[in-house]
């Protein structure tokens, strides 16, 4: 640590020792040397330390800062206006938050079931398949967004459009839900939905395999042991002892999905306009920033960093709560 | 005691097994499905010039993709000479000084909280502070921007790192006449050096596909990085998203698709190494 | 005395290694008997032969026959929930479920019986009380069975153990991550448990066999060396590699 | 570990005092057929020793599976110790009943002479208070019985070197009674040396009680005068 | 004999808590003194202030005076680093440092002395023979202290301790997480160790205090409640919490 | 544990090794004395036995402290065990020393008178050889030497039978030698009682051995014939 180098030498100080020995080094004798040292190798590390708090508090201030025109100019009902009018300069929120929180809850309806079985499987799995399954998925985590938002383009869209939602719609007769039409072409809600689940599906996914390993093979064998059966103990013991653990791998893919930009960005259709059906052409808080940045000034700029401000408050308030659940179950651990 | 009957018991157990093993199949198959396509579509642009030409604009001939592999590098780089001296420190904090447990609780929890920060907010809070003073993009506002993104991961990985590193062994070591500084450096991140090393790469990784975040600091040029701390600087995830989204030439989705094989590829690339370094030191204790 | 169990040339391997050789013992009902040896003599092994818990991980087989009450429970088509209702085992750690005390207890019985729930309340109560642990947790039976002592904690595993009206216990070390005072109440409570149902038990801890065994058998590298009155073999052993062991010759 | 060594220790001690209670009855049944010269009861006395011997080794072999298997340490220890030597010294006693015992056939046969007979009843009534208050001092933990046992020792030997000097004299008296003088010193030796089990009960007690062995510190004593 | 260490009214406080209170010990020289007390009753915190590593947490605090060879360690002037030399400790779980054998020795020679390369070697080898180590690693001085065994690793510890020629060794449970083979060869060790130094052994493991110590200290709540000759402590306590505890009474 | 007990254990049978020197030296003298009428030598023996007492009580303390520090169990138990009962006995022997010692004043009176002497010399031999091989036995872990031993322990008594009625015989010829022959008779049981002891050290060294206490199994015998 170069910080540290800068610090003058320790001074030697040779002295007999009692076996005849010679003293290589050591402080003179009240050793403040040392701890003088000691003491700025500490106050480096701590102030390194601060610097991610700084961070964090930096962000929520910078944002506030450069939005602070479009909350003059819009007050508390840029939140529930759902216009978004470069041409009058009219911008509104709702749009990019309920896209934004659609897609979330459609990637974790379809990613929670699908994640917690794979984990189920994965945990009792011979190691010879499950080890090299456990990476596959875990390497889907790895996959840059781009790439999946290039996918979902070039081959999710198309076989939405060609298979799934005449399916969904002619098959199912699902347009007669609310909220469910038939027109679509591939992009929008549902697709953004799917992509996102596929994402967050490792996170949730790994998370749960943790708490599965986590849980002591003690306490399975104890479940087996009074006669359950493998599921019964997944859902009763595994499920129950690791429930905080589980929370928070929720939580951390809902965060997930929640501030994707690039994945939703190719497949969601970028309309800023309330969405009617689940197939519809909509937005979310991110694909809105990355789209509009680049050509907005003025009070639209500062209205896209409202948005950003948005996403930082609900980013930030669901990490508190996976922090929160993690938190206690790490606390958890460290009594056992 | 009347009991109760076994048979519906294991066939919900049966039933739940079948289940758990589709969704694996479809996890793993939903990977492969895309590795596959990308390597399918990408394949094709894979040629000598593709990777030694630098990019052109729409419509010329020979584009490839050199100038954002080399600017791609070296915003990484730069990030992570950035972040990882640091986030080392920090991560050293966090472990091995325990007298301020609140703010120690704090810094952690920021850190936590920073981890799950969507990517484009970090692009957006780099584009105040350093593109907006300095009234142009630059690759080395990218780096930051990663550095940000990398530096929490590289902490908490550090701190978890070296929390596992048993108490006793730094007492052994004071106990036998060491100073503090000398412990954390010498034996206990010797001890974690595998760790340390994996929380580096695990960081890299996750930074090395990033796209939103350079869309507001590098953004995109097409010509070699020559003005890394003023200019706007080629990148990989950039390019791939120009080429797709932003370009009606089949041409430009050809090598969108390679560029995007590049970048897959060196992304699970690293993600093994690390994997491979972190399974050892598993052995290892 | 009656022969509870009766174990007849098992071998066992994990993958390509063997573990076990030849393992056979007769076991006494009603009595306590101890399994002891150095680590890694196979004698946690030899227990989890007996409520086949081994089948949890693939690699490990079991051949030979293991008669309990004359009947061969490795044969497959053995119920092994079953046969594990009616073993109850207690493992090296306490392994509290993640719930209530109450439903720590009662959940095996839910597991097993069709029963009303003042009757399931019942018999927690019993069970409990059978691990001399009614008086110290009747205050706080919604309480998380993990809130208890460590020692308290493996008490409830052997409630939990003894509520699914088992004929057998099986308990691996049960006293090796416990204080020694916990330990005492454990121990005297064995003496308790013997009464109704066969106790086996594993243990590292020579003293610990001594004091509370009507048997032991001693393992050495997967073979069972000695078996007889725990009173015999610390008294008069009969195999040299026993006398080395129980004096700490060995190494 | 507790219940455990209790229940043994339970067990064990029962056992002491049965023997105990079996070499009182014992002595007491040999002094008695000496008394009145009952050969019968004598020859019940020699066949009951059997079963002192036998519970001897009863005892003996639990003392050593408590060692083997509790591992006492401290009191604990000590009381098992001191049963391991109470337990010897009461087979001692018992075989030492026998011993009169045996004699009694023999002097039966002098029933009927007019000679000097020897008094015994002071020395048997001190002998058995003696054997009496150590079995007691050893059930009781009574350090102060027991050394009041121990200094009545002497009482006894002085009685019996007085019977010995008298045995002297009566068979320079009686030389055709030799036999029967001899007969009684026999029984005044046993019944010294019952006295001196009972001191050495005693001197066991002491050290279960305090940890101190006191053997050897009041002169060398055992059969120190015949 | 003469006293290394003289313990005059020792009070410790975990923040406002206090843990020992008026500890007063007097350690000869070239014996082991062996503490033992239920868990939780200071004896590993009355241990932890001989070298004053304790110092390590903030709200750590003692009273008292501490001699050694006459001389109060425990003055804020003393040079820490000096009496860490002087004072070895040995802790519950083997600690090698992750470098190799031959560094694991050398290392804290390089801390405090000036040697020469032979120099150092010749010292390392004299301590691994010392810590009875050498003819098991003599082929292996470059592996990992890592790759040894749980036995083998600990005695790396005690040379390592006694490469740094300290005059006291503090043993804090050294065998607690080792089998018993192992825990036998350092047992064995302790007999050698006394001929050069004066050891202190915490130990949660009665006999083991018994067979090994020459003095026992009894702890109990933060008291010392008995202090003598481990004979007289094992067959003849004079304090009726000590019988208590060694005979198992407690609870 | 090994090394610390099998020191400890060394010790104690080095000390065992001592005091049975000792006892046997004892015996030796007070035969030899009663033999040469050598009162002088008769009070060294008497003197000495305080040695033997001291050594006795250390040798049990050293077995207590090896069961309380190193708790043993097989037969390293079983070899403390011994050695705490054989320590015992020895003390027995030196003691029955002094009693054989103690009557040498008085024998020495009848030197002079040209009385029937009585001829020790057979049992003596007996006896002290019984007393080594017992010793050797337990030594040597000697299974054969010690059943042998045991075997051996009627002759003495037989004789011992012997010299009863023939002291009864001298006594009705010479009445006024009486004290004599009670001495000599008194020299005889003490042989006798040695050869007791050295009985029970085998049946101890037979327990040391296999386990099994053989003790009162070849019938009752202890001073069985007076």
């Amino acid at each position: 640590m170069p910080s540290v180098k800068t610090v003058p030498r320790v001074a030697l100080n040779r002295r007999r020792h009692n076996v005849g020995l010679e003293f290589r080094k050591h402080k003179n004798s009240n050793g403040m040397n040392v701890f003088k040292l000691d003491n700025i190798f500490k106050w480096v590390c701590l102030g390194c330390a601060a610097l991610t708090g700084l961070l964090l508090v930096g962000f929520f201030i910078q944002l506030i800062i450069s939005s602070s025109e479009a909350w003059r100019e819009f007050g508390l009902g840029f939140l529930i206006s759902t216009e978004w009018d470069p041409v009058n300069d009219q911008y509104g929120a709702l749009p990019s938050i309920v896209g934004t929180l659609l897609t979330t809850a459609i990637s974790l309806l379809l990613a929670l079931p699908l994640a917690f079985a794979a984990a189920f499987y994965l945990a009792d799995a011979h190691p010879a398949i499950g080890e090299p399954l456990g990476h596959a998925i875990d390497l889907l985590a790895a996959i840059p967004s781009v790439i999946y938002g290039m996918w979902g383009l070039f081959v999710l869209a198309p076989l939405m459009q060609k298979y799934v939602q005449p399916f969904m719609v002619d098959t199912l007769q699902l347009h007669q839900l609310p909220f469910v039409k038939d027109e679509f072409n591939g992009f929008g809600i549902l697709t953004a939905g799917l992509i996102l689940a596929i994402m967050i599906l490792p996170y949730i996914c790994a998370i749960l395999r943790d708490v599965f390993q986590m849980t002591p093979p003690m306490l399975r064998e104890s479940a087996h042991g009074v006669g359950c059966t493998k599921w019964e103990t997944a859902k009763d013991i595994v499920f129950k002892y690791g429930i905080r653990g589980i929370l928070g791998g929720v939580f951390i893919g809902l965060g997930r999905a929640l501030g994707e930009t690039m994945a939703v960005l190719f497949v969601i259709g970028n309309i800023i306009d309330m969405p009617d059906s689940i197939f519809a052409g909509a937005t979310t808080i991110s694909a809105t920033l990355a789209n509009n940045f680049a050509e907005a000034d003025g009070i639209q700029r500062s209205a896209l960093f409202a948005l950003g401000l948005t996403l930082l408050t609900m980013s930030f308030v669901i990490q508190v709560m996976a922090q929160h659940y993690l938190h206690a179950t790490s606390a958890k651990r460290g009594e056992k | 005691m009347r009991r109760r009957g076994l048979s519906f018991r294991k066939l919900s157990d049966r039933l739940v097994r079948l289940f758990s093993t589709i969704a694996v199949l479809l996890a793993v198959g939903a990977m492969l499905w895309i590795i596959i396509v990308v390597v399918i579509y990408g394949a094709k642009a894979l040629q000598w010039s593709f990777f030694v030409n630098p990019s052109k604009p729409y419509g010329i001939p020979d584009g490839g993709i050199a100038n954002a592999l080399l600017g791609s590098v070296i915003i990484t780089l730069g990030a992570t000479l950035l972040a990882t001296p640091p986030a080392l420190a920090a991560g050293i904090a966090l472990s091995e000084f325990k007298d301020y447990k609140k703010l120690m609780f704090l810094l952690r929890f920021s850190a936590n909280v920073m981890m799950g920060m969507p990517s484009v907010l970090v692009g957006l809070f780099v584009y105040i502070i350093m593109v907006v003073p300095s009234g142009n993009f630059s690759g080395f506002a990218a780096s930051v921007a990663l550095a940000i993104i990398m530096f929490p991961v590289i902490m908490r990985t550090t701190e978890d790192m070296l929390a596992m590193v048993p108490y006793t062994l730094r007492e052994s070591a004071l106990a036998l006449g060491m100073t503090r500084m000398r412990t954390t450096l010498h034996i206990v991140c010797m001890s974690a050096r595998k760790g340390l090393l994996t929380g580096i790469l695990l960081a890299l990784s996750r930074v090395s596909g990033e796209t939103a975040p350079l869309l507001f600091t590098a953004m995109f040029a097409d010509g070699w990085p020559n003005n890394y701390f003023t200019g706007p600087t080629a990148n990989m995830p950039v390019l791939i998203t120009e080429y797709t989204t932003n370009s009606p030439f089949a041409a430009m989705h050809e090598a969108g698709w390679g560029a995007a094989l590049v970048v897959t590829a060196l992304v699970l690339i690293i993600n093994v190494i690390t994997r491979i370094i972190f399974r050892e030191k598993g052995h290892g204790h | 005395m009656a022969i509870k169990i009766h174990a007849k040339k098992l071998n066992f391997y994990y993958g390509a290694h063997q573990a076990l050789f030849d393992n056979s013992l007769e076991i006494e009902a009603n009595r306590i008997t101890a399994v002891i040896g150095p680590s890694g003599c196979g004698k946690s092994t030899h227990l989890r032969i007996y409520n086949r818990i081994f089948e949890l991980y693939r690699d490990q087989r079991v051949e030979g026959e293991l008669l309990i009450d004359g009947k061969n429970v490795l044969a497959p088509k053995v119920d092994v929930l079953e046969l594990r209702r009616k073993i109850g085992m207690i493992f090296q750690k306490p392994t509290p479920f993640p719930m209530s005390v109450f439903d720590n207890v009662a959940y095996p019985l839910k597991l097993h019986f069709k029963l009303s729930k003042t009757k399931i309340a019942d018999r927690v109560e019993q069970a409990l009380r059978g691990a001399s642990l009614w008086d110290e947790v009747k205050d706080k039976l919604k309480a998380s069975g993990l809130a208890l002592s460590g020692g308290q904690q493996q008490r409830l595993c052997i409630a939990r153990a003894i509520a699914a009206e088992p004929e057998i216990l099986l308990m691996d070390e049960p006293t090796s991550a416990i204080d020694p005072v916990a330990t005492l109440k454990i121990e005297e409570l064995m003496l308790e448990l013997k009464k109704k149902f066969t106790v086996m038990i594993v243990t590292h801890n020579m003293q610990q066999a001594a004091r509370i065994s009507d048997y032991t058998a001693f393992f050495f590298q997967g073979y069972i060396i000695e078996f007889g009155e725990t009173e015999q073999i610390f008294t008069n052993p009969q195999k040299t590699k026993t006398e080395e062991y129980i004096t700490g010759r060995f190494g | 570990m507790k219940a455990h060594f209790i229940q043994a220790h339970t067990i064990l001690k029962e056992m002491i005092a049965e023997i105990a209670a079996k070499a009182e009855q014992a002595v007491q049944s040999a002094v008695d057929a000496v008394d009145k010269n009952n050969v019968a009861a004598a020859t019940r006395v020699i066949a009951n020793d059997a079963k002192i011997d036998e519970a001897e080794i009863k005892i003996e072999e639990e003392c050593l599976k408590i060692l083997a298997l509790h591992q006492p340490v401290a009191s604990d220890l000590r009381q098992v110790i001191t049963i391991l030597k109470v337990n010897n010294e009461i087979e001692r006693v018992g075989d030492l009943a026998v011993n009169i015992a045996e004699r009694v056939a023999d002097m039966a046969l002098y029933q009927e002479r007019k000679i000097e007979k020897f008094d015994f009843r002071d020395m048997v009534n001190k002998a058995k208070a003696m054997l009496k208050q150590a079995l007691d001092a050893m059930t009781y933990h009574d350090v102060a019985i027991a050394m009041e046992v121990i200094r009545s020792d002497d009482e006894v030997d002085i009685i019996h070197r007085n019977n010995y000097g008298k045995t002297r004299d009566m068979i320079l008296r009686y030389p055709d009674e030799a036999q029967y003088y001899m007969d009684c010193l026999t029984v005044s030796r046993c019944l010294e040396r019952i006295a001196d089990s009972a001191t050495n009960i005693c001197e066991d007690v002491i050290y279960q009680e305090n940890g101190h062995i006191v053997r050897h510190q009041h002169s060398v004593k055992s059969d120190a005068s015949q």
